[in-house]
């Protein structure tokens, strides 16, 4: 019998994988994207679980929205990160050091 | 349990081999009639040697493929060099689980098949990349790029279309697709004529898909040798050449089914007589009709090869965002009009 | 379904909207050289959009679209503030988007979709209109940060700003799920009724946390501040001015209407994170922009402490904490429009004016921009009788009426600290010599002089005679 | 007869422990085309996860969204940067312990928080788009286009400022393209190009010794 408790369980591992990939990973942007990504999975998992659970539909619309905006946030990292790779040539987050104080 | 296991497990398998087994012939034959039509078109023979007019060459051909060497390119990443080209074939396969044959003539009469068919087949670029990559050769990894950056854009407007057809039909199950379709003015009930421009761009936009002339830059075998899979060969290009003509075999049941009005006759309507079954097909419709149509449609894709030259890069990805995309975009806004206004009533006949 | 009572009530909305897709395609047909038509456009199209906030009014609190979209006094103010800062950010930064070739329309455009987004988050009625709202006006954010292309600062500010901000949405919305989880609502209105009635649970608390790392990520509090510095100094200076005003004022709304409007029943819960957070990016802000010598970074760091300020206005959690916060956060746009404001003028093509060392003896070479510069300083740091000393008053005494003396105590220390390195920069530029070589004359733009003078003096204007507008903010929370 | 609540539950371990190891290797591969194919691999399983969950719409969407078009950008800008890998590598033993740290013990708090227990008692009710008499996707449609209009166009406005921000950051019109434009040529009048003009006939003065006689 799956219970709530499985979705909740699963969207905290994978909530936890994504922030040690963040702290993890320092040297590969790319890498940190990705660690975003899993980090949306895991907050769509809830939804999708509390929605299903409680028999309320806004969850799985709110599911939906954080797709819609996914999918055009990422649009912009990569267009971010490949402006970065052109002026810079590295997406070595340690190399990203040109401002400090 | 037995007749359980039969059911759910047994028969399954037997449907599922019902379609594949015929789509693997199909493919074979398929080729076969390319070479001949496109020679006919040359005013040349076509294959004529092996077996009656050349029937079995495609035969041949199978077999020459699977008893030569796979060759793996040094310093290629061996797990996704072999893995590139099942990903490509499966979703060609895949997708046709929710291709209605005919009335309840479908392996899986989804609710939401139609959504089903994008995912699938926006799985299929998987294929190309990674063997584009995998292969670790330059000419591969430029038609893989020109490939994904190509699948990505006419994804979008075989989309929009898309859209346009289930604002009409009301359903994302293929099944009441075409029955939307089905009415008492023939083959003007079908979805084509609402929807002609939509139905243009949906066919053009599967042929670029699909990579075929005259948008095969992928391949381009005259400046990038054979793009993605220049460096696979036996049974590995093999696959990749059967997910190809699978997937286009599937772009031209789709075609049918979502502007053709699928099995249903273009005769519907106009003749209401009752005769044995065997006539009785050409009006109340059949997979028949069906065959018919995706034969027709894809002989389209012969036609193009043999007719145009191939599109420069720019040139193609002009086309897919600057004519198609917002040719689709005001067509949606047309069709819900329509809809909205009654002017095209689904599956009134039905 | 929606009516035309419901488009009335978002009319400057929509307004804007229709206003920056025209926008959009005015520039595809454009001629560069017209884009000066672009610029009067745009400021029109602000302006307008500010007559059209204040002219609808409403009496009372009114919604639109089922709840989604909420139009009281507290967002009136709030957009009439957020309109003007984008406005004064587009007259101030035509010199300088025209010298480093980036007066572009894809600048005026994504701004106005930022503010935008500004304006749908500080009338959010449900957390979906948050989320959106806001990333909305970040992602807008993120493409202006990285507009200047070729430079190295801008892109490596941009990816670390992307990072960092798609790092902190996803933090919020993992509170937003537990909040649901909790709840089984999104709509804030119902979202405070079940709070009031449930009590509390873990999992709401949980939700909270991870909802309040979010808000500080977007405010900029210490220890969620790491974005700041860099982004302050790597971006164009015109688009610093807007992450440092407008998306201020904005992530003030949106703290108020989740912790208040969405979570106002827990609000002993989340006052005293707050409290900490607060003493925290106090500490930071302060500290480290005594080692400053790039002026936006030390304006950075400063914001970081304005924030903790800010804070202890929203710590008081009632009408007149909010109140103050309003206010607070208005006085900072406003300062911080100003102070860069000046930077902005003082800069040429290949001269960003932005270290401290650039202003050394600025009263020589250009008293006026010296004056200017001085009253905004003096303002930040809360000297009276300025805006900023009034609004940090206000502030202050809100916490104190909370019941956190030490807490008023600890922000007073502060301020006294801060006051060093605002001063620093008025010793620079009235007592130092000019650094030789360097020639500093500001823009010719009339125009944007006069409208830089108004807004420096308003600073000043307003800390002699600020009844009005605190009498607004407070009307905006009482009842 | 096979306990259909048994086998949901072995579906979802199986897809559940796919998806946790996908993730897993997502942080920690080398090679970053290997990365982005275990993010889709962790995309996929938690579609099915979701289907299991009875959201279909959503479990499409999610393979169409971003297998389909987000996690593509992803090879094609990995690929297109050539990264180098061992210098990319570096520092990631240093940074490995402190990540599991961090990582456990944020699990073991929020599992402790959340109150996995209580939620333990909640057994999947009824779909709820089943009550309604829906399907998944009709359910979802009603709710978007009625109490979501707004956030439904707001979402689409982020779309727009989405390509109007990559096409500001990454088009360049570089001067040193060869190719000509097809709308171009086609626009070109005779008269733009030639001018006839109409010279009296007259006889060429005297050919100067230097000019060569025409081939």
């Amino acid at each position: 019998m799956i219970t709530l408790s499985h979705f909740i369980v699963l969207g905290a591992v994978l909530f936890c994988i994504a922030v040690a990939g963040l702290f993890i990973n320092r040297k590969n942007v790319i890498v940190l994207l990705m660690a975003i990504e899993l980090m949306l999975l895991a907050v769509n998992m809830n939804f999708v679980a509390f929605s299903r659970f409680l028999g309320d539909v806004s969850g799985q619309v709110f599911v939906f929205f954080i797709l819609t905006v996914a999918a055009a946030e990422s649009a912009i990292g990569l267009a971010i990160l490949v402006l970065l790779f052109r002026n810079r040539s590295t997406v070595n987050v340690a190399e990203i050091d040109s401002m400090k104080g | 349990m037995g007749e359980q296991l039969l059911n759910e497990l047994v028969l399954p398998v037997v449907y599922i081999l019902c379609i594949a087994v015929p789509l693997i012939l199909a493919v074979a034959m398929f080729v076969y009639w390319e070479r001949k039509v496109i020679g006919w078109m040359h005013v040349r023979m076509g294959p004529n040697k092996v077996g009656p007019w050349g029937l079995l060459q495609a035969f041949a051909d199978v077999v020459k493929l699977l008893i030569k060497e796979v060759i793996l390119p040094s310093s290629a990443n061996r797990f996704l060099y072999y893995l590139a080209p099942l990903l490509a074939l499966v979703p060609a396969f895949a997708a046709w689980a929710v291709v209605p044959f005919d009335d309840r003539m479908v392996l899986a009469n989804v609710n939401a098949g139609l959504l089903y068919l994008l995912a699938m087949t926006s799985l299929g670029v998987y294929g190309i990349i990674l063997a584009g990559w995998a292969s670790n050769s330059r000419y591969a990894l430029l038609g893989a790029m020109r490939s994904a950056a190509q699948v990505i854009s006419y994804e979008l407007a075989m989309g929009l279309s898309l859209v346009c057809v289930l604002v009409l039909a009301g359903s994302l199950n293929l099944t009441d697709i075409v029955h939307a379709q089905a009415g008492g003015k023939g083959l003007f009930d079908w979805f084509w004529l609402p929807l002609l421009p939509v139905f243009i761009v949906y066919f053009i936009s599967g042929v670029a898909e699909t990579n075929r002339a005259p948008f095969d830059v992928a391949e381009g075998e005259s400046e990038i040798v054979a793009g993605f899979h220049v460096e696979y060969s036996g049974s590995a290009f093999a696959i990749f050449f059967l997910a190809e003509y699978a997937n286009m075999i599937l772009v031209s049941f789709l075609a049918s089914i979502f502007f053709l009005g699928g099995w249903l006759s273009p005769l519907q309507g106009w003749i209401h007589a009752d005769a044995p079954n065997w006539v009785n097909w050409i009006w109340t419709g059949s997979i028949i009709w069906l065959l018919i149509k995706a034969f027709l449609m894809s002989f389209l894709f012969l036609w193009f090869r043999a007719t145009f030259p191939r599109y420069r890069y720019d040139q193609i990805m002009r086309l897919g965002w600057k004519v198609f995309i917002p040719i689709t975009i005001v067509w949606v806004l047309v069709a819900g009009c329509m809809k909205y206004f009654g002017l095209v009533l689904a599956g009134t006949g039905a | 379904m929606p009516n035309l009572n419901d488009i009335m009530i978002m009319l400057p909305e929509f307004y804007l909207v229709a206003a920056a897709c025209l926008l959009l395609l005015l520039d595809a047909w454009m001629k560069p050289e017209q884009r000066n038509i672009l610029h009067w456009v745009s400021i029109l199209v602000l302006v307008v959009g500010i007559y059209l906030v204040v002219a609808g009014q409403p009496q009372v609190t009114v919604t639109a679209f089922g709840g989604m979209f909420v139009r009281d006094a507290t967002a009136e103010i709030l957009k009439v503030f957020i309109l003007l800062c984008t406005a004064l950010i587009f007259v101030f930064s035509r010199p300088y988007m025209q010298d480093r070739k980036l007066f572009q329309g894809e600048f005026y455009t994504l701004m106005i979709f930022a503010t935008i987004g500004a304006m749908l988050l500080v009338s959010a009625g449900n957390l979906v209109m948050v989320y959106l709202g806001l990333e909305l006006m970040t992602l807008c954010s993120y493409g202006l940060v990285a507009l200047n292309r070729d430079s190295q600062l801008s892109s490596e500010a941009a990816i670390k700003y992307f990072v960092l901000g798609a790092l902190s949405s996803g933090m919020l919305l993992y509170g937003m799920s537990m909040v649901y989880g909790a709840t089984g609502t999104l709509a804030l209105v119902q979202l405070h009724g079940a709070v009031a009635q449930a009590g509390m649970s873990n999992l709401m608390v949980f939700g909270l946390i991870f909802m309040i790392v979010g808000i500080s990520f977007k405010l900029g509090v210490a220890p969620f501040h790491m974005w700041i510095p860099d982004v302050y100094q790597g971006a164009p200076t015109s688009v610093t001015i807007f992450v440092g005003s407008t998306s201020k004022l904005a992530a003030f709304g949106m703290a108020y209407r989740l912790l208040e409007s969405g979570m106002g029943g827990m609000a002993h819960q989340w006052q005293m994170m707050l409290a900490v957070l607060a003493v925290v990016s106090l500490a930071i802000g302060n500290l480290v922009a005594i080692v400053q010598t790039n002026l936006k970074r030390l304006l950075a760091y400063s914001t970081i402490s304005h924030m903790g300020y800010l804070l202890l206005g929203l710590v008081n959690a009632g009408p007149e904490g909010y109140a103050s916060a309003m206010f607070y956060a208005i006085s900072y746009a406003l300062m911080s429009t100003a102070a860069f404001g000046v930077i902005l003028a003082l800069a040429r093509a290949g001269f960003e004016c932005e270290e401290i060392d650039d202003f050394k003896g600025l009263n020589q070479r250009s008293p006026w921009m010296a004056f200017l510069m001085m009253l905004a300083m003096f303002s930040l740091a809360g000297v009276p009788p300025m805006f900023g000393f009034f609004a940090k008053l206000l502030v202050l005494q809100a916490a104190i009426h909370a019941g956190m003396m030490w807490l008023a105590l600890v922000g007073a220390v502060f301020a006294i600290i801060g006051l060093y390195y605002y001063l620093r920069v008025v010793k620079v530029m009235y007592f130092d010599k000019p650094a030789e070589g360097l020639e500093i004359r500001p823009q010719a733009d009339g125009f944007l002089r006069t409208m830089l003078s108004l807004n420096a003096l308003v600073l000043l204007a307003l800390g002699l005679y600020w009844g009005p507008l605190l009498g607004w903010c407070r009307a905006a929370f009482a009842g | 007869m096979i306990d259909t609540n048994l086998l949901q539950l072995i579906c979802f371990y199986g897809f559940a422990a796919v998806t946790v190891g996908a993730a897993l290797a997502v942080i920690s591969l080398k090679n970053s085309v290997h990365a982005v194919l275990s993010l889709v691999l962790a995309f996929f399983s938690t579609a099915c996860i979701w289907l299991l969950a009875e959201a279909e719409f959503l479990a499409i969407a999610l393979i169409v969204v971003y297998v389909g078009a987000v996690m593509v950008l992803f090879l094609f800008v990995v690929m297109m940067l050539d990264i180098k890998m061992e210098q990319v590598r570096e520092g990631f033993i240093r940074y490995l312990p402190v990540g599991i740290i961090v990582a456990l013990v944020m699990l073991a708090e929020m599992l402790a928080l959340i109150g996995v227990r209580a939620m333990h008692a909640h057994v999947m009710g009824a779909n709820p788009a089943t009550v309604a008499g829906l399907s998944n996707t009709a359910w979802l449609g009603e709710a978007l286009y009625s109490q979501y209009l707004l956030p439904f166009e707001v979402a689409a406005l982020i779309l727009t400022v989405g390509v109007v921000v990559a096409v500001a950051l990454t088009l360049r019109h570089r001067g040193d393209k060869k190719h000509e434009s097809a709308s171009e040529q086609v626009r070109v009048n005779p008269r733009d190009r030639i001018r006839v003009v109409k010279m009296a006939p007259s006889r060429p003065d005297e050919p100067t010794s230097s000019e060569e006689p025409l081939q």
